[in-house]
């Protein structure tokens, strides 16, 4: 047992965070450091930046653009990027769409798809929630039946992040109404959202942003090379696609970035004529919130490890259950440290998308996203299974119970 | 002890309760929001209709001798309904200053102008270092003469953009975070060297940012000694801070019905997800934290005009926190068991958590109110 | 609306708090403020001294010796008995088989029984649970067959409190095994510890103490006069008993009394050189509690004030589940914050029942009980329908779920 | 970065574990502590035998050069069995002065009398008023020729009453809770002077009031420097709280399995109570306690021996307080699942959390040491 990163890894680290520090141009990264939104050409931008650098898709297979790097220096790396912080990768492309892909996709959607995603040619937006189905996601309704060379698409997905800018849709659709059993008779496919009959309605949500949208299917015609490896086998890539989450679930980069810069903000407000970084109150409520983070990184730490160990086969461990439960609770709780920091200037509300900022004389300046993000990151306990399905997980696929 | 409501408050609830019930649903309620000035004057016409505007004044200038539970009443049918318009910032917050501090003809200029709807108020307070602190005023009133200079830039003044006066603390003397030398002024909106600029906030009300340079007023626009008006401005805030509970524990209950509602139609797995025993618990708990926030309400309603100040304040603050932790969790719980949806604009529930949400950061947040009370005497002491 | 007491409130708080100070002798004061056991013949002792003053069983009906108050006058006697602190009545007979006499027995029964539980002449235990049946008490499976004259029981309870001094026990059993549901078919008899065949062995809990016995009943014959109602009818009466246990159930006057005795010790001790009471960690705890505890007495105010207007019927009011709860969870915190305060002095423990004071020189004196009571009132949110039960019971019969 | 054991750390944590469960069954235990000395000398035997109580001492005297990871094998198996015997306070804690203050004579004579399982230590450091602060230290350690005169009263002295030798803390010179000026000697339990009484504590375990009056000691009897010790008894801590924080999770981890089990076997309304969904949460809850409790631990057993002192010392508050959150949080939860019976001396579940309970009031509970992390630097600056 060794706790400590050996040499290579901490010269990679090093390595990485300089890259990270001097690559990512100054706005961008001024945008995250505050707490903004990063729009699409930011993420663009970015994600080109990685891919001449050749680290767009680390955790790929060499032979479509990764890098060979085992589970350790993976975590690293993205440990680096949300520290630093940079505009996270469009997770739809390169951690979800594009390993199913790689993975069950033939020669021709490899060839098309995978270039274009690791380069973010293509911007893809994830189509499996439906209003009836969120928990029981395999109870979804979105009809494709075979009509010659084109399977015909009809039905709703919700809670599609970003399908606004979205180029292409990746779906799981039911091709089989008659099967035994829910799972069975659902299909994975791809579709390029030019195609007529799909409609995109925003949804706009409590914070004020619009991040997700409705998808409307409508006699949607999709090519049967569309389909991702076999028909009525679309459950089990998503179950693969889900399982895959793991390394980032946690997101211990971002929460030590945030409680960083709370830490700071917090040396700025005064709260009884002193800085409020001096009320005991605060100073124990965060110090409680940085040993908890400092737990679930060892925790996510021992995740990587063990993964590493097993030859990072990708096989979904119930224990990122844990990581999923404890990473959602600490991203909120920062959430809440930020709004005791901005206290009464939580209230302001500033128009118009992807601008919190608050104009003079309101002040603090940067008091503007702390309110729509507390709202904001409620989801992150109900999405990617919410944390009452991950305790389910915990109980039956560990615990036995 | 009597916890029922008499005849005449029963009456009072049902009327207010009916009004909102029947005039402002949800889908009326986004379409006042979204327009301008963000409120309903149609309603506020109704209000004044119903005596709502002169509930607390003393029948002397018009009013109808309302006490706190009135306020109650009606802040907490309010809260069910999500109202929009300023009648906490004019009746109970501006209305407390010329209760307990105006001079009788400052009542009877300004009384009947509220009664019947002509006339809005705003409390001009917050600064951009107060923080919570009542007592931290940087904004100063020199003596001219009779009247009174008034310089000062003032924060979040809730419906400060649609306010025809304000009530306005500045120093007449002492350094920034002295408890003495506090005046409470009544100035003209459109008064020279008033500027304002107003906004939304994050639950769809409204507020402004105000700056008052060289404003002059005359020593009719004082409430109460212009040396000492700190023990009003406390005076009048405990009573709004009840009012706020009150607002505050009408949004949780609705939060909690929206919620247990949507437990019994929501299929998840082929049934009904209020099926699932995680899910009532959590449902129970809420419960539990709203009727332990209504008792609180209740407690701080009482005691909001207790001539106690200590026990006042005391009490006051144990309700802020209270009413501030349950709100928190039964919100954030609600939004939790709706999921997706109740993130969204087009479901209620979300609206609620908001409203709540900025309650908890007006006038101190629970955090706030917590270190107050710890630094103070025992609070069950009999 | 009117929050406060009224005067005669005021005059009947006074006149009460007065007597409990001059009558309750000296010694049994001390174990009570101090936290320790109060044993058997204090609380004979205190009951009889109750009775002379004609207020052993207020909550009686003024034939059998109550006093004819209303709920609140009996909600302040309580407090102020427990903010005292006195001993509390002996519950099984008082509170639980008292009012089932008087409600369902006969004649003979209420002039057999009822002056001598007011008196405490003879010591009731109560004989529901089972090793078999806790939170699920209608699967209960102790036996009574009918022969002659006699019943003839056996079968085995547990968590019998304090039976090791009993003269009685009131017990659930089964009359008919065949009844459609498990809920009919069960009786309530009165049995004499002295009947032959009953055995009544310890169980020492964790915190060393000795409170609760299993007792064993091996044919043990008992007269049918002893049936109280109908045969096959105690499951009634056993939810009647249940739900008169409202307006004790927060024990807002214990936890008061608990919270001023913290303060007080939390001045003798010192954390940092100076007074744990005025560490801010410490203060803001102790002022959580109160706030709890000040909202909890204003709910349990509302339910005895709304008992008050409905006649005091004795109905089962499914808002004391909330009661339940809170008051539970707060006094559990009391002892939480006892241990803060005793620090590393919790570890000594002192042999012998009833006596946890720590002998010279390991300090402070008072520290004795704190780690055991903080074991012991894990029972709290156990018994009585545990937590679970009552967020059931809120879900059904108020949320409708 | 390797979470790993190596083999001969496997096959050590297999020998720990096979001794305990083979003899150290839950009825033997509770024979052990109802009888004189409330522990087990055959097992101390047994541990001699298996070179436990060498283990973490250099070759160069007879030990097995064993670190911190060691250490938190053993305790954590301990953990998991009970054990009883004086282990920790022997092995670890005096052991850990003699390691890192001693001088050679020093540990040439005591540490083979250790490692044979002859010489039983105690380490006497709390005092009636200095509650968790190691630094506040009323005992004295007045200088008298070539050695020192010892009076003072120490408390709470774990397994003080079996302890063939005392290491002390005492004040050589400044005031009561001045950093510097103290010393740590070595002073044996039958020296003229020396007086006790054991008792036993709430988890079963032994500890003793020990009185030290005008004890006279040599020049041979100092560990380290006298005038300031400190350092070393701030370091010794750490490692044993990193221990004790390896034991805990023993112990918690056993909680867990045991709730689990009977959440298993036990029915209520006809289905074992394992199937209800709010028992499943709560089990799942513990679940993750109790990992975060083990990385918390792993990061104290890698940074007890980091010679940046600050940042040692603040890793370790860390871990002692997510230990004992997560501690209270299992044991707790351990005993409601359980219900009654998990109140009984009869069942395992109970004495597990007594046991958490007490760790939690050894060396600073999780409370004073979230004080201790606020008031410093942050805990996650890289």
């Amino acid at each position: 047992m060794d706790l400590t990163f050996t040499p290579e890894e901490i010269a990679f680290r090093d390595e990485v965070r300089t890259f990270f520090r001097e690559a990512l141009p100054a706005d961008i990264h001024k945008k995250m450091a505050e707490g903004h939104h990063v729009g699409k050409e930011d993420i663009v931008t970015w994600q080109r930046i990685l891919n001449e650098k050749g680290w767009a898709v680390p955790h790929w297979p060499v032979e479509h653009g990764g890098t060979g790097w085992g589970p350790m220096k993976q975590y690293i790396f993205q440990e680096e990027m949300q520290r630093t912080p940079a505009p996270s990768p469009l997770q739809f492309g390169v951690f979800m769409v594009g390993p199913v892909i790689y993975t069950f996709g033939n020669d021709a959607q490899k060839a098309q798809f995978l270039p274009r995603i690791a380069n973010i040619d293509d911007w893809w937006c994830q189509g499996f929630s439906e209003p009836g189905s969120g928990s029981d996601l395999a109870s979804l309704r979105t009809s494709a039946k075979r009509n010659g060379d084109h399977f015909v698409v009809n039905g709703q997905k919700t809670w599609t992040t970003l399908a606004q800018y979205a180029d292409w849709i990746f779906c799981l659709v039911r091709t089989n109404p008659e099967a035994e059993k829910k799972q069975q008779g659902i299909s994975f496919v791809l579709i390029d959202m030019k195609t007529p009959g799909i409609d995109v309605r925003p949804i706009q949500t409590i914070d004020g942003g619009h991040e997700v949208n409705e998808v409307f299917f409508d006699d949607v015609r999709v090519p049967v090379e569309n389909l991702v490896g076999e028909e009525n086998r679309g459950w089990d890539y998503a179950k693969f696609l889900l399982g895959n989450e793991r390394t980032n679930i946690a997101r211990v980069g971002v929460s030590k970035q945030r409680l960083e810069r709370i830490r700071a903000l917090a040396a700025q407000v005064s709260e009884n004529d002193r800085p409020l970084i001096e009320a005991p109150w605060f100073r124990e409520k965060l110090a409680a919130t940085e040993i908890e983070l400092k737990a679930l990184e060892m925790t996510q730490l021992r995740v990587v490890a063990a993964d590493a160990k097993r030859g990072n086969k990708g096989q979904p461990d119930p224990a990122s259950s844990i990581l999923k439960i404890k990473g959602s609770q600490i991203q909120q709780a920062t959430t809440d440290l930020l709004m005791d920091v901005v206290g009464p200037f939580a209230l302001p509300f500033q128009e118009g998308e992807d601008d919190f900022s608050n104009e003079m004389p309101i002040a603090p300046v940067w008091a503007g996203p702390a309110a729509p993000t507390y709202f904001n990151w409620r989801k992150i306990s109900i999405y990617g299974g919410s944390n009452e399905i991950q305790k389910n997980i915990i109980a039956k696929a560990i615990l036995g119970l | 002890m009597d916890f029922d409501l008499n005849d005449e408050q029963r009456l009072l609830k049902e009327s207010v309760e009916r009004l909102t019930t029947d005039r402002y649903a949800f889908e009326t309620r986004g379409k006042v929001m979204a327009a301008e000035p963000g409120w309903s004057a149609q309603m506020w016409g109704q209000y004044a209709e119903l005596g709502l505007l002169a509930l607390p004044f003393s029948s002397d200038h018009g009013g109808m001798d309302g006490g706190p539970v009135e306020t109650m009443i009606v802040m907490e049918a309010f809260g069910k309904a999500l109202t929009l318009e300023p009648f906490f910032t004019t009746v109970v917050l501006s209305g407390g200053f010329l209760r307990h501090g105006a001079s009788d003809d400052q009542k009877a200029a300004l009384i009947p102008q509220i009664a019947d709807g002509s006339l809005k108020l705003a409390f001009a307070q917050t600064e951009k270092q107060s923080r919570y602190d009542l007592f931290d005023v940087a904004a100063t009133a020199r003596r001219d003469g009779d009247g009174f200079v008034i310089d000062g830039a003032k924060s979040v003044v809730l419906h400060g953009d649609s306010a025809g006066k304000f009530i306005v603390t500045a120093r007449t003397g002492g350094e920034r975070r002295y408890k003495g030398g506090i005046g409470v002024f009544i100035v003209d909106a459109d008064a020279s060297g008033v500027s304002r600029r107003g906004y939304r906030t994050q639950d769809g009300h409204r507020a402004a940012e105000v700056l008052f340079e060289s404003v002059r007023v005359g020593a009719d626009a004082v409430v109460g000694d212009p040396d000492d008006g700190f023990p009003l401005v406390e005076r009048v805030v405990d009573e709004a801070i009840a009012a706020l509970c009150a607002e505050a524990v009408g949004a949780m209950e609705r939060m909690h019905e929206l919620t247990v509602d949507y437990l019994k139609v929501r299929k998840q797995f082929g049934v009904p997800i209020g099926k699932f025993q995680v899910l009532q618990h959590a449902a129970a708990d809420m419960f539990v934290a709203l009727e332990q926030a209504r008792s609180m309400t209740m407690l701080a309603t009482m005691m909001c005009q207790d001539e106690d100040a200590a026990a006042r304040r005391s009490a006051l603050s144990a309700a802020k926190v209270q009413v501030g932790k349950s709100g928190k969790f039964v919100g954030e719980t609600a939004i939790q068991l709706h999921g997706g949806v109740g993130m969204t604009m087009e479901f209620p529930v979300g609206h609620y958590f908001k409203r709540t949400t900025m309650i908890d950061a007006t006038f101190g947040n629970a955090e706030h109110h917590l270190a107050r009370i710890a630094g103070g005497a025992s609070l069950i002491a009999a």
